[in-house]
């Protein structure tokens, strides 16, 4: 108990404990706050709390056991409960609702720098082939990188390129800015500002590429501008 | 007045010199020009609103003054504002003249308050934003996130951090690639200074430093310019070692080498 | 319940869309059924959910807004509250009770004095473009903090301003609301009375003398009206 009230300064012996006898003169919070602590508690732990640790947690003269029983009547037939797992306690979902919960089971997974950076151009360059994307990057992108963006639907095909063989072309979907927290892919800031920012250190290369217009001058303002309209 | 409170050594306390001093040692501790000019108009003690910027701008260049006195190193934008707060002071005090163009002094200054006033404005802001109530420390989320259904969903995390820097490091990566020089057509003064060590031993007289340039290295400009020079370098290097010497009899004329050593 | 999981994936066709009419002709369940699943999704997670995705994953047919509003009253004065963050909606526990916390306070990282004011300067201009950012300062907003923002996902990249150089803008995130426990940006403390004084325009300074001008003086004002309404 004593622990738990004093604020960690000692005092001398004498005081100390005469301090003790009078904190448990103190009234304990009404059962309903107790409730509401014990709710709180149980909510935000990451495991499941013993009635131990709630006695330590809340003030002095509190009854978590009973709090617990009110909160545990308070929660019958709602949509989570309050169980028992051992000498310890949770909140846990209805298991009737179970079916609502698949999406907190998503594994997550680094993206290869082959697919980032697959992405990345295609973000920067949109409409852009293959072709250009090896260009680009430099080596060749496997059809496995390519699949895995479409399936993701972070790139889909756009346009065909009207140039000789008419390559496909790809783009990014709504999907992608969503998920980037983009409202177009054109607010995509340029070389000049991510160095301005400070995620460039190097110089660029004379003549470099101002972003946007991109290297691939001949594409028309307008398709892109078309693309992400629809 | 204002400035005298702050600067004058005459009749202020040693607590208000200390002040004094202490703004201006710690200028380092102030963001520009605009934190400097804030913290002075607190000396005012009136409402932003109400600050007088002609007070302001004389505090602010007493300031500079002082500063300058003490040896303390400004940089550049507490000039530029001084520059600007000195001009300002003088179309406060000086009568409009009818034939000037741009804005008042009035404009101005109501400029400058305005923008004194935001700045506060937002410090007040932030301050209160961080005194708020925060997730983590007062409140706080779900401790254990639920996984019910065995469902396996394969999420890939990239965010725009990422992206940004992989596009980065793609544009940039040229930069990065190690400097090599076009070894095809240079000619060092190492491979010179070799081959005429070689070769002088074998002329005995005034011989034209051109002829010693390699074999295929007269017709390229490219190769021919870095091979005379090297070839020129050596020979200096030669002279020096005592083992030739150089003559040249007029500015452009060719330029033509012998053997001192006495053996060969 | 499984079928409603599936229904990403391409089962055979007649069945599936035979389910797919069958889906819309059911009733959709009682609100209180309607309460309790908002009422398991909200518990299980430890990130907002967003009103979409609740419609996503419930069944089809049902108003998880309204049921949103049921359950916000219900936990009035509890141990934990439903709030409203923008677009999103997520339980915490009541700001009083933090005290019984301690085990799970996280250290709140340091921020610097230009991070905090860059960042209420974001929170209270949005958009604004970085330019506008010094100019309110008064001095330029170093490489890192901006940066830093970002990375902890409080301020993310807005539309591009319609101006000449077409500059990026910045705008707070929901992490942010959720951080600090704001319902959307409009409720940010002294907001309106900021924007009644008149400080948060980006005044053009007069004539020539341009402290710190920027290449964007001219901002729309419906733009940012627009941001706070909706």
């Amino acid at each position: 108990m004593e622990d738990q009230i004093m604020d960690g300064h000692n005092t001398s012996g004498p005081q100390a404990s005469g301090r003790t006898e009078n904190d448990t003169l103190f009234d304990a919070p009404p059962m309903a706050e107790q409730e509401r602590m014990v709710e709180a508690v149980l909510f935000a732990s990451a495991e499941p709390v013993t009635l131990r640790d709630l006695e330590g947690r809340m003030p002095p003269g509190c009854n978590p056991r009973e709090a617990l029983e009110h909160l545990r009547k308070r929660y019958e037939g709602r949509g989570v409960r309050v169980v028992r797992l051992g000498d310890a306690w949770a909140i846990r979902t209805a298991p009737d609702l179970g079916f609502l919960m698949q999406k907190e089971t998503t594994e997550l997974r680094k993206l290869s720098r082959a697919a980032i950076e697959t992405l990345a151009i295609v973000a920067y360059h949109q409409p852009v082939t293959r072709t250009e994307i090896e260009e680009i990057r430099g080596v060749s992108v496997s059809r496995g990188t390519i699949d895995q963006l479409m399936e993701m639907d972070w790139i889909r095909l756009g346009r065909r390129r009207m140039t000789p063989g008419r390559p496909v072309t790809f783009v990014v979907t709504p999907d992608f800015l969503d998920h980037f927290g983009l409202e177009s892919a054109r607010d995509l800031p340029g070389l000049k500002e991510l160095r301005a920012a400070g995620l460039l250190e190097s110089r660029p290369p004379p003549g470099a590429f101002v972003m946007g217009q991109g290297d691939d001058g001949d594409e028309e303002p307008e398709e892109q501008a078309e693309l992400f309209e629809e | 007045m204002a400035e005298q409170t702050l600067f004058s050594e005459a009749d202020t306390t040693v607590e208000e010199r200390l002040a004094a001093e202490a703004l201006i040692v710690d200028v380092d501790g102030f963001e520009g020009p605009l934190d400097l000019l804030l913290t002075l108009s607190r000396t005012q003690k009136v409402d932003l609103r109400r600050i007088s910027v002609l007070d302001l701008a004389k505090q602010y260049l007493a300031f500079v003054e002082k500063a300058k006195e003490l040896r303390i190193e400004l940089a550049a934008d507490y000039l530029v504002m001084a520059a600007w707060l000195a001009f300002l002071k003088s179309r406060l005090l000086l009568p409009p003249d009818p034939t000037e163009e741009g804005p008042s002094g009035e404009e101005l200054a109501a400029h400058l308050a305005f923008q004194l006033e935001r700045l506060q404005a937002m410090r007040d802001a932030s301050a209160r934003l961080m005194a708020r109530d925060r997730l983590g420390r007062d409140f706080f989320a779900r401790g254990e996130e639920e996984s019910v259904a065995r469902i396996k969903t394969v999420t890939y995390s990239a965010n725009l951090l990422d992206l940004m820097q992989a596009y980065a490091r793609i544009r940039t990566k040229e930069d990065f690639r190690p400097f090599v020089m076009d070894r095809d057509s240079v000619f060092t003064m190492e491979e010179a200074l070799d081959r005429m060590r070689h070769l002088l031993g074998f002329t005995g007289d005034w011989t034209d430093l051109i002829s010693y340039l390699p074999d295929g290295w007269h017709s390229d400009p490219v190769k021919r310019r870095s091979a005379t020079a090297a070839t020129f370098a050596a020979s200096l290097q030669l002279v020096k070692e005592g083992k030739a010497e150089l003559r040249q009899s007029e500015t452009f004329a060719p330029i033509q080498l012998r053997s001192l050593d006495e053996e060969h």
